[in-house]
């Protein structure tokens, strides 16, 4: 191969190297906006709580949007919040992601024959993982926040974003 | 006229109405809430203030209303069991129970006595889960951050025990109507004597960590006091009118389940940093509380007795059309009511539910005025509101 | 702390050359002359001024790592207080989670709220930043190892200090939010209350020693506890207190963190603030934890002093000998340093917060005219001194005995609540 | 004291206004007429023998049938400890009671959230708005002839049957089946200008 190719080869490795690097700190500093809206709340103050310790992957929450990287949407969501919603989301700074928590949150779950509930948070927001369970344990959760992890490792910065779109379909 | 309500305009409000009714003469007005760390759940204030002293705070609810109420009236009298499990997620057994005794009474079923021995040790451990959450909620809007996760440590153990006996961690749909869906386990009651003799000890701690604390105590007395008249006018119930120095427990004064076996104390508030009613009064009635709950939780383990845990309740549950049924329970909110009526077929055709936290919301724009505005989160803690207890 | 290290070793192989350099300025003439470079010509100038230049890049390095070093330390700290395990996934037990967090944080978005005004918002956080970062300029470190050593010391250090809340107030009023809004004015409030106590608590070692500089203060005093000036009279006991708290007010730590107040006003004057310039503002946090906590063991704790050793004999120290106990020295130093600082964190994760009326009414109903009233008893326990010295002499040790009495006394309450609770002390498993 | 003597000494006071005493039920309640509520709530109240200074509950009923709004009221009394439930029945289409909020300051949340759900009014409750939907929801849906709108502010209120584009798996796999016998096709051919 022409020594070109090997320069290719040597950037882009290094430049995956540099992503991964990135990758690892931006997935282990995850923090979360506290949006606790009904039962999910609970356990999502008990997933931050001593036993599941969500600190530990170095999640920390955040009350203000602006500072917080995940937004966790925990419990029901009626109408008269989701425009509240919308709103905390569009003041998130990017790169900004969504876990969807709970049943009420995936697609309206118990309360969707209620006339004033909001059936899934997609249709307010893009949501990336959706944790199911009514609602889900704090281990459920960490489960989702790990999956977020993965989400990320696998974005690049350097090397080629459009690897990610590949990356997603495989 | 159309048919009502088809007109928004006949019900809405506009900003321009609410800055009339509420004097406004160019104070600073913030909006806190929806989303902010502690308004416990989704309520919003408008506080108005005038730099750090505000003239009030007005509550608007609702951001949490998921038509249980609706749903009821859709759902047969065993189906909406779990949909009152999210009527309090923080104190469920005792929704469950309130609508249990509802049902019973529109039925006249008679329950088993070891399901209500059951129902109490269940009722009395989540009392505990939930005063843990209210007390440490407190704690941290006052800014002592770690008591929080000190009560929900212990709160996982309430939710292991809890779990062991119904599957679930919040949401339990143990009761049901005409006893308890499960009985006890084999050798659930060593643990949880285990539980409760550690948990004393904790309380102890927790005492010495929060309770007795100087600074707390400062920013805690004669914050919010609410009078016995005020408090019985505005029909609190609970930790926050036995706070206001009322000696009332549906427990004890209108007994039901199997509360008349059982010895225990009623704490009432003293005034004793401050002025009676005061919110260090509402926080230490309810630590005291859960001693007592301790206390109960005991004697319902040593006086167990033996039997079933379910009556014979007929498959098909029908009341004539028009029956009404009340019952009331002293949920760890205080009196929480259920007003059921009976449809034609196997469903309700109204229910109306009746909780604790509606009521403390009610007189927070009334104790709100004059006061400064880091005190407004320690009052609205103090009150112990819980959102979809508001809403429902 | 590599820059920290770097910096050691520039001093140490000089000291070996020249003898007891006080300050950088010395220390690159020194090296000149050593090589027969007259303090005269260009080259000196240019020498002087590359050396400024790489101590202010060691100094901004040095400020930064120490605060990012202390975000890691206060998460692990307030987890084990919370029975919790803290971030331990980034790193050996998670050190370096802050790293972690530099990065992400560079990565992130900055946001600009609208209608807010642009350029002061985008200035303050370097507002804050320079104010925190000349405040190392005049820190000691060790017996050598300080970037300036400057004759009005202290008071440039509470000069530099206020400037903080120039950032504070212009990044709360230039966010166009109501609660940065509020943070910004009681962070004012609270700090330009607060300055009073504390410079009258330091004016109190200042009199003893007779100078404003925080070299001249450290060798005033002796290496032992009975040395220190904390321990000198009841009225520097008095005003080590004042100034420990006064620095927390200043600080913004709990239990005077009202400007940030997290169940009050959101996340205080930095609500609107995210990305790169949000961590500005952590970084001036944390790191002034290390700012007070070293000035309160300069002027109060007896500095980087080795029991048993003069400070004139150490000056005279040249060699190895000189090496070895300048890094003891040093350790010294960060040890009571960490100390205090572990004292703040402590108090952060246990207190509850004050109310704006209270920590109003603590100051200038208490502290401020128990300060002024310490400074003016000092000065009359000198001239009592001065009279009869075996007063002194007294007098320190009974207070050094009072505090080794209240350490072992508050040792045992706290085995003793340790034991009521039924719990156990574990330190060492699940990092 | 009980119902039957409750009532008894209500209509010692109010005479006919006191209502009648309903037979037997499970609460034995006083149905009044609505123009009466305001006067036998505060002859309740003040009272001394009745005393109710608690007011419980205060609820609606919507009897599409009947063409009425049934308002009950729970009342309690902690000087006294006995309780007692008043009822009156209001026109559906032109719902208007007097506000016992001058009685019982319990009741202006009460009284709201009723006016939010049902839509009736209380002539005299001082802050008479929507509590718990948006203000500018249409309807009073606890109404049982409530219909939900379509969509709100934009946010449609339907909910997408799960079941809509559902493969069997059998199929999914025959599909990726196919679809992968057609990468391997593709690779196998051979690649203009020699590319990787």
């Amino acid at each position: 191969m022409s020594a070109a190719q090997d320069l290719g080869s040597v950037v882009t490795t290094s430049t995956s190297h540099i992503d991964a690097i990135i990758n690892l700190a931006r997935k282990s500093s995850i923090f979360y906006l506290l949006f606790g809206l009904a039962c999910c709340g609970i356990e999502l103050m008990q997933t931050g709580g001593p036993r599941a310790d969500i600190d530990r992957f170095g999640s920390v929450p955040r009350a203000t949007p602006r500072q917080s990287d995940l937004m966790i949407v925990a419990g029901t969501l009626t109408y008269k919040m989701a425009e509240r919603c919308r709103l905390l989301y569009a003041q998130m700074a990017e790169p900004k992601y969504v876990i969807s928590m709970g049943s009420c949150a995936n697609c309206g779950g118990l309360f969707q024959y209620a006339y004033s509930v909001c059936k899934g948070v997609d249709k307010i927001i893009p949501v990336d993982i959706y944790v199911p369970g009514c609602p889900p344990r704090p281990e459920a959760l960490t489960e989702g926040l790990l999956r977020i992890q993965d989400k990320i490792a696998r974005e690049r910065w350097f090397s080629g974003r459009r690897l990610v779109g590949r990356a997603s379909a495989t | 006229m159309s048919a009502p309500g088809t007109d928004p305009s006949a019900t809405m409000t506009s900003g321009k109405e609410v800055l009339k009714r509420i004097e406004y003469s160019g104070e600073m007005l913030v909006n806190m809430g929806p989303q902010h760390p502690s308004t416990h759940g989704v309520i919003n204030f408008l506080v108005q203030t005038d730099g750090e002293e505000m003239t009030r705070a007005i509550p608007e609810v609702g951001y949490l209303h998921r038509s249980i109420e609706k749903i009821g009236e859709r759902c047969e009298y065993a189906g909406f069991m779990p949909y009152t499990d999210r009527v309090d997620y923080i104190a469920a057994m005792f929704a469950n129970q309130g609508w249990a005794m509802a049902c019973e009474r529109l039925f006249a079923i008679e329950v088993p006595k070891r399901a209500e021995y059951c129902r109490v040790i269940a009722c009395e451990l989540n009392r505990i889960a939930s005063h843990l959450i209210s007390v440490g909620t407190m704690a941290m809007d006052v800014g002592a951050v770690t008591p929080f996760p000190y009560a929900l440590r212990e709160r996982e153990f309430i939710n292991d025990l809890l779990e062991e006996l119904c599957g679930a961690r919040l949401t339990y749909n143990y009761l049901r109507i005409g006893g308890v869906a499960f009985d006890l386990p084999d050798g659930y009651s060593e643990r949880v004597l285990r539980f409760v003799d550690h948990f004393e000890k904790v309380l102890v701690e927790f005492d010495r960590l929060i309770t007795q604390n100087r600074i707390f105590v400062e920013r805690l007395r004669g914050l919010g006091v609410i009078s016995r008249a005020l408090a019985i006018d505005h029909c609190l119930v609970g930790p926050n009118l036995r706070a206001s120095g009322v000696d009332w427990d549906l427990r004890r004064d209108l007994p039901y389940s199997a509360y008349p076996d059982f010895e225990f104390a009623v704490p009432v508030g003293t005034g004793a940093v401050g002025k009676t009613g005061d919110a260090w009064d509402r926080f230490w009635v309810r630590t005291r509380e859960m001693q007592e709950s301790c206390r109960i939780v005991r004697q319902a383990l040593q006086k167990l007795p033996e039997g079933p845990v379910m009556a014979k309740v007929p498959r098909r549950l029908k009341a004539p059309e028009g029956t009404d049924a009340f019952s009331r329970i002293e949920s760890a909110r205080g009196d929480m009511q259920y007003y059921v009526v009976a449809g034609p077929g196997e469903m309700a055709h109204r229910l109306k539910i009746r909780t604790g936290s509606f009521n403390a919301m009610g007189i927070i724009e009334k104790l709100s005025r004059g006061i400064m505005l880091a005190d407004l989160v320690a009052l609205i803690a103090s009150l112990d509101v819980v959102a979809p207890e508001i809403d429902r | 702390m590599s820059a920290a290290a770097t910096a050691i070793s520039l001093s140490l192989s000089t000291i070996a050359k020249t003898s007891n350099p006080r300050s950088p300025e010395q220390l690159v003439d020194g090296l000149l002359r050593a090589r027969g470079i007259e303090a005269s010509s260009p080259l000196s100038t240019l020498a002087m001024v590359a050396a400024l230049l790489a101590i202010a890049f060691i100094v901004v390095n040095c400020a930064a790592i120490a605060a990012g070093i202390f975000s890691w330390l206060e998460r692990r700290i307030a987890a084990r207080m919370q029975s919790r395990v803290g971030p331990n996934r980034v790193g050996p037990a998670g050190f370096f989670q802050w790293i972690a967090d530099a990065v992400k944080l560079l990565l992130k978005e900055d946001l600009i709220p609208e209608g807010a005004n642009v350029h002061l918002f985008r200035a303050a956080p370097y507002f804050m930043m320079v104010g925190f970062a000349c405040t190392f300029v005049a820190l000691p470190f060790s017996h050598a190892l300080i970037a300036a050593d400057l004759g009005v010391g202290v008071f440039y250090l509470l000069a530099v200090t206020a400037f903080v809340v120039v950032g504070v107030l212009a990044s709360g009023w230039s966010s166009n939010s109501k609660w940065s809004l509020f943070g910004s004015i009681r962070s004012a409030a609270q700090i330009v209350s607060y300055e009073i106590p504390a410079g009258m608590a330091l004016l109190v070692p200042v009199l003893l020693a007779g100078t404003l500089s925080t070299q001249g203060i450290i060798r005033a005093q002796g290496g032992w506890p009975w040395q220190w000036f904390v321990f000198h009279d009841p009225a520097a006991l008095a005003a080590f207190f004042i100034y420990f708290i006064s620095a927390l007010a200043e600080g913004n730590r709990a239990p005077f963190d009202l400007p940030e107040a997290e169940s009050e006003l959101v996340a205080g004057y930095n609500t609107e603030y995210s990305g790169m310039r949000f961590s500005y503002f952590f970084l001036v946090e944390w790191g002034n934890m290390w700012v007070m906590s070293a000035l309160a063991t300069s002027v109060f704790l007896g500095g980087w002093q080795l029991p048993g050793l003069d400070a004139a004999r150490f000056d005279a120290l040249t060699g190895g000998a000189a090496i070895g106990l300048e890094i003891v020295s040093l350790a010294l130093f960060a040890l009571k340093t960490m100390s205090l600082v572990f004292v703040i964190m402590w108090l952060r994760w246990t207190l509850p917060r004050l109310r704006v009326d209270q920590l109003m009414s603590l100051c200038w109903k208490y502290l401020v005219p128990v300060s002024f009233a310490g400074a003016l008893f000092v000065a009359g326990w000198m001239l009592v001194v001065r009279a009869a010295p075996v007063l002194d002499l007294l007098m320190r040790g009974a207070l050094t005995a009072l505090g080794a009495l209240v350490v072992t006394l508050f040792v045992r309450r706290t085995l003793s609540n340790v034991r009521d609770v039924g719990d156990r002390l574990d330190v060492r498993g699940n990092w | 004291m009980n119902a039957a003597e409750i009532h008894a000494r209500l209509s010692e006071l109010l005479g006919a206004r006191a209502g009648t005493l309903s037979a037997a039920n499970k609460d034995e309640a006083a149905l009044i007429a609505p123009r009466d509520l305001l006067e036998v709530c505060r002859a309740l109240k003040t009272d001394d023998a009745l005393a109710f200074d608690a007011l419980m509950n205060l609820g609606c009923v919507d009897w599409p049938g009947k063409s009425e709004i049934e308002l009950v009221l729970h009342l309690f009394s902690y000087a006294r400890r006995h309780g007692f439930v008043l009822k009156c029945r209001l026109d559906r289409a032109q719902p208007r009671v007097a506000s016992v909020v001058p009685i019982w300051s319990s009741a202006e949340w009460l009284e709201r959230e009723q006016f939010d759900l049902f839509g009736v009014v209380f002539e005299g409750n001082p802050d008479l708005r929507r509590l718990l939907m948006p203000d500018d929801w249409i309807g009073f849906p606890l109404r049982k002839d409530y219909e939900e709108p379509e969509s709100w502010h934009g946010i449609s209120t339907v909910r997408e049957s799960p079941l809509d584009g559902f493969v069997r798996l059998d199929e999914l796999k025959k599909k990726l089946a196919a679809s992968r016998a057609e990468t391997v096709k593709a690779a196998d051919a051979p690649k203009p200008d020699g590319a990787p």
